[in-house]
């Protein structure tokens, strides 16, 4: 039997089982999880089959047509997309049967501690302290930049474990309980007036060793796991013509005549353009991933949106004249999701300065195709050996 | 040629304007005040206005200004800029000053010099002064006004307010009161936290005429030229704060063992801003030594058009490299990088845009616009 | 969506003309030749359209030709273009070759589809597909040909000239022996020296009309349509040359005891290049897929004015970026940066400029002008 | 006697003891070096007064206006601007008696040997070896993008004399005999087809020690002065409105309607703006200088010039459309002195690439900017301590 009629005969049978009409929604979320077909590629016994990825679409797909519920995935993407892969890989069995099942059904939603404010683009940099007492350990510092912490049931952390060894080598990866008294959460609050972040306060927080993903001084190799998972995830959204902000201007270009202007004009055809060049190149790279041929456009496709998105909100505030002045809200709100596109002019021009900096700044991004893609020269690095208690900061 | 320098007495008045601004007004107590009701200062505008004489700086000494002059009035700016201050300066001591300079308007002019009230031009902040004679407010028979002007720059704490209106024999400039009876103001949220805009409704208020068909067009002109000609130094003032702030910000913030000001890409970015902002200076300066001299000819009215063509966009840019290049830390509220980003942004937007600025170019420059 | 990836065949296909270019047509080569009164290489014509089917890959099997298609071609232009070759392609393979295609004109595309003959398209190498039909050639009663067009691409070694004229009753399209009475061939010194140009004079040349009023329009223009929309695959390859070129070469130059290419300044700028050039590709390749599928429709035209509008600047800018980031040696006649840079700003202006593109997009993406 | 009136006397006792209407040319520019009106800033003897160098511009203008030749400085800019002032502080009273008055006449024009193929901005990278046997120095390698090599009498020349100091330490500056059987000159054809400039290829050059300028390991220093000299030169060019590049396309853009697209309006305008804004940068750098406050502009200056000319001249080859496809003329021609702005869009477009590479690259430029005007920090440098025979290359 083919893993493609394997995996029908599956959700066959789990319709049959359990009819999306009557089942309770978190009874057949489990029941799916149970019958492997919560993430196809995943093993037995973890919500999968041991199938091929591409299969999962079809599930998805064929479940919805019987009006089955879904897991809600826009609530819980760092569980999903991060500390999923992130446990698959590193977790221990026990860790795996722990933490699996109730991150993809939804009823634990998970946070990533990760950023600090003293360290920003140089994450491995990162002061956050873990030590050793026993069989638990003991942390204290600050993260940022972190969604969901006001939420989360959990979250990955990473915290500097021996600061005697140059920075990447002194981390350890930690999965962290959200509910320890230790764990401070603030709502930060952005130039847009809303918080969609937290600020994260770490003070004596108490971690049993068995929720160490890894062993102690890898956690820098397990963060890559993380992070990679953190940009296939970004470079992987399909947009279809005028998706996005262009979308927005161009409609505001055709609603209103008396808007325009052969300055703007040209502007406008030039971002028309652009974006339609984006999509075609984000359109190429997921035809490339189909064949299995991942192309380094991925990390270059955040690059392309930042640099569209900002450009074409900028010129829509414009465009709007006196409309551009005004501003919907200030009124400080922490929003369940990232809505880019969704409130007024002002809005969208200020959210999309954030583009360029959160999942990685532009910077870095650019370092990252001239070194890896390029096969250019690093730069002479100074903080490489260095005793990370001895960095300059 | 014009004199593109600062002169010591314009140096000497810069430092007063900001040891004020350092004292009364830094970004912690802007951003504290901005989401307030009442986002300007009194104390700040009264120091400002009454002891440094900032508000009359245009206004004869017969009037009880200090007869200095647009030269001195851009240095305040640049000033007011470079602190994302919350003070009527723009609306009052050169809009609405400039109106009541044209029309004569001594009774009015003076409690202006003396700081003691502010007044208000009532236009769109994204007036320009080569649109068409306002059509929004009429005037009946009687004098009274009728009408509406949205987005009007610091009106919420305006005495007077000066109205471009279309009276029974063509356009007309009066002042109405703002106690006025059928007189409303009516706040907007803006995106510029520093610089409140409030529409204003008109019902048959009573209202002086100031001026008549014959003049009013052309001094309403001449404010907003002037206006938008003083606009690019307060832009010039947001694009060094930025700057600046910036590389402070750069030398201090080590990232992989090194400032990251040592990194070059960082470094070539900031030079081109460093260049763009030595011409937006030049081009700020030549437009206030322009309007200075009082004549509005072709060469006054091309310093405009090149300034403010050149800073608005200067100054955004500015800003968004300010955020950027701050990381993390430029996107959050409590950090003064948005205030300047907000400002700089509407700015961009007032008394014409680049491109409208741009497109004047094509008549004052001679580079005609395809058939 | 259109297939925008490459085939095994059509990357067989490109490393096949890739051997060729590599042995027949090193830029010392191109260099040599470029400025001898045969700038093209027989030799190489021959082996490229004869040996690997190149000329007549669009050209049906019946009529002798590889019966592949516009996304083969594509290719072979990407590799013209990464080798700055001097071949007759663009002229005789993609824009002569159309407009016989659209005529039916089987015999006169047998000895194209061997390889034995180049022909020409007597419209200046500027033309792009939005224009009105040409009107500087006329056809008197007798159905010879006078009038003159200027700066045709690969006219010089063309057996046949095919030629937009205007006939008794409209439009049409004629050909005409190169060695015809009353033909006269006059070679332009142009900015590319890899594409000869030269302007062709008629005086009562007899031609043979091989498509009148109805349908000489639709083919001229399907043949500007095709040329402009594959011209973005030889940019592409343009663009790419000059990259990796440059990228190679800052790997091996040091500066302050440093690979150049270590700098961060450069890799940024060379990053963002790279991205472009990504674009690039996604767009050459859309415009090659949709132009193969043979329809006409909105969606094709609006891939080829996407394609044309990016890869014209995004070549011109890669070339720019190699010349200076090479620095002096970038400037000097020795080395090859040059042939790409004169290459790339010419192709910018064939066949339509970005500008005239994208203008294009606002009736194709309703995106219409100020009225 | 105040400074101006002593001059104005000077000036007029030349004209009466020399009538430029009688005297010969040569005759004349030596008595009027000989009477210090040269340069009236430098030193009496050398051609000067010791006067205010602000005094110059009368000197020249009266000398003009009654009919004196002058010495065409256009043909000898490289002594004029960076030989002699570098003569002047490092040269022995016999080198500045043997060299300067030639050199202002023009008897003896001058180039410089600075450039290297191998070395390019990092021009203290230089390879070319300078060996001392007895009082004479022997001299091989190889320089580049030399003007005026092929009529020049004497060169500037830097070589290195230790190999075993760090680069910067082990160069010695000389006077090179451009007569020397050693010395060959080859022409460098550039991409515009001419060439400007020679490459100079140096075997066995033999150069007395009495021609060395400065001492022995302290030539970087010395070539400051030069380089210095170079950089004043180029900022100080003042141009009226529209001059240079703008001019052109303006003008091509008034007579031409028929060429005009909103396309080309806007990035017209654009440029205009920008054209404008570079002069009136320059012209408050030159009020500043008169006042005596040279501003960090000075150096902007070359990088705003080029960036404008590179892309206007870009724009007018688009704009001129199909007779932006022609060229004048590709024949190898070594022109007298460079004319950016003379021949056809195409040699504009091509030439104005030079202008960020030559004298200085942008990317040097930038640098300088950010560390000299801005405060920021440095580079790592690699290169500094290390002996010049063990750096990377």
């Amino acid at each position: 039997m083919s893993a493609a009629v394997e995996v029908r005969e599956r959700v066959r049978e789990l319709l049959a089982a359990h009819d999306p009409a009557t089942t309770d929604r978190l009874d057949f979320l489990r029941a799916r999880f149970d019958a492997g077909l919560a993430w196809v590629h995943f093993p037995e016994g973890l919500g999968g089959l041991g199938a091929p990825r591409s299969l999962q679409a079809a599930v998805d797909a064929e479940l919805a047509a019987a009006g089955a519920p879904d897991n809600n995935p826009r609530a819980n993407g760092i569980g999903l997309g991060m500390a999923a892969p992130t446990i698959l890989r590193y977790g221990t069995p026990e860790q795996q049967a722990r933490f699996l099942r109730p991150l993809w059904t939804g009823e634990e939603t998970w946070c990533q501690l990760f950023s600090e404010p003293g360290a920003g683009s140089d994450l491995a940099a990162l002061g956050t302290r873990a030590v050793p007492d026993g069989d638990t350990w003991t942390v204290d510092g600050q993260k940022v930049w972190t969604s969901g912490a006001h939420t989360a049931r959990w979250a990955i952390l990473i915290a500097r474990t021996d600061p005697g060894l140059p920075k990447h080598r002194g981390i350890t990866y930690f999965i962290c309980d959200m509910t320890d008294p230790g764990v401070e959460v603030r709502p930060l609050r952005q130039i847009t007036g809303e918080a969609e972040f937290n600020e994260v306060f770490l003070s004596g927080v108490r971690i049993p060793d068995a929720h160490r993903l890894g062993e102690v001084g890898e956690g820098w190799r397990v963060a890559q796991t993380t992070l990679n998972n953190e940009r296939v995830a970004i470079g992987g959204q399909r947009t279809p013509r005028e998706g996005g902000m262009i979308g927005i201007v161009a409609a505001t270009w055709r609603d209103r005549p008396e808007l325009r202007t052969h300055d703007l004009h040209q502007r406008l055809l030039r971002g028309w353009l652009q974006a339609e060049v984006v999509r075609l190149t984000g359109e190429r790279l997921r035809q490339q991933l189909a064949l299995g041929q991942p192309g380094p456009e991925g990390a270059a496709m955040k690059l392309a949106f930042a640099r569209l998105a900002q450009e074409l909100s900028g010129l829509e505030v414009e465009l709007l004249a006196e409309d551009g002045l005004g501003y919907g809200d200030w009124t400080m709100v922490r929003p369940d999701q990232v809505d880019f596109l969704g409130r007024d002019a002002g809005y969208r021009y200020l959210r999309a300065k954030g583009n360029s900096i959160e999942g990685g700044t532009s910077e870095i991004l650019r370092n990252i195709i001239a070194e890896r893609v390029l096969g250019l020269p690093a730069e002479p690095r100074t903080d490489k050996d260095v005793p990370w208690k001895d960095l300059a900061r | 040629m014009s004199d593109l320098l600062y002169s010591s007495v314009e140096e000497d008045l810069r430092a007063a304007v900001r040891a004020v601004l350092t004292d009364h007004c830094p970004p912690s107590a802007v951003l504290a005040r901005c989401e307030t009701p009442a986002p300007y200062d009194p104390r700040l505008w009264r120091t400002l206005a009454r002891e440094l004489g900032a508000a009359g700086l245009q206004i004869p000494e017969e009037h009880g200004g200090a007869g200095a002059g647009l030269r001195e009035t851009a240095v305040v700016l640049e000033e007011l800029g470079r602190a994302a201050a919350p003070t009527p300066y723009l609306g009052s001591a050169v809009l609405a000053t400039t109106v009541l300079l044209g029309c004569g308007a001594a009774d009015l002019l003076a409690p202006l010099a003396a700081g003691e009230q502010s007044a208000a031009l009532a236009v769109p902040l994204t007036a320009d002064p080569w649109a068409d004679f306002p059509a929004g407010v009429r005037a009946d028979a009687a004098g009274t006004l009728s009408g509406t002007v949205t987005s009007v720059p610091d009106l919420a704490g305006a005495a007077t307010v000066l109205v471009p209106a279309l009276g029974q024999d063509g356009p007309a400039l009066y002042a109405v009161e703002s106690t006025a009876a059928g007189l409303a103001r009516t706040p907007r949220t803006s995106l510029d936290l520093t610089r409140p805009l409030a529409d204003l409704t008109l019902h048959g208020a009573p209202a002086r005429r100031l001026a008549g068909p014959d003049t009013a067009p052309g001094i309403l002109r001449r404010a907003l030229l002037t206006g938008a000609g003083l606009l690019a130094s307060e832009q010039l003032g947001v694009a060094e704060w930025c700057l600046a702030t910036t590389v402070d910000h750069l030398k201090q913030r080590h990232q992989f063992g090194r400032p990251v000001g040592s990194f070059q890409a960082v470094k070539h970015r900031l030079a081109d801003l460093w260049l763009d902002i030595a011409g937006a200076r030049a081009a700020a300066r030549n437009a206030a030594d322009a309007l200075a001299s009082g004549d509005d000819g072709p060469e006054t009215v091309l310093a405009v058009a090149v300034a403010q063509a050149y800073c608005g966009d200067t100054a955004v840019r500015a800003a968004e490299e300010c955020v950027q290049l701050h990381g993390g830390i430029g996107m959050t509220w409590e950090h003064p990088a948005h205030l300047y980003l907000k400002r700089a942004k509407a700015d961009q937007l007032a008394l014409g845009t680049p491109g409208r600025h741009r497109a004047a170019l094509a008549g004052l420059a001679d580079l005609p616009a395809p058939a």
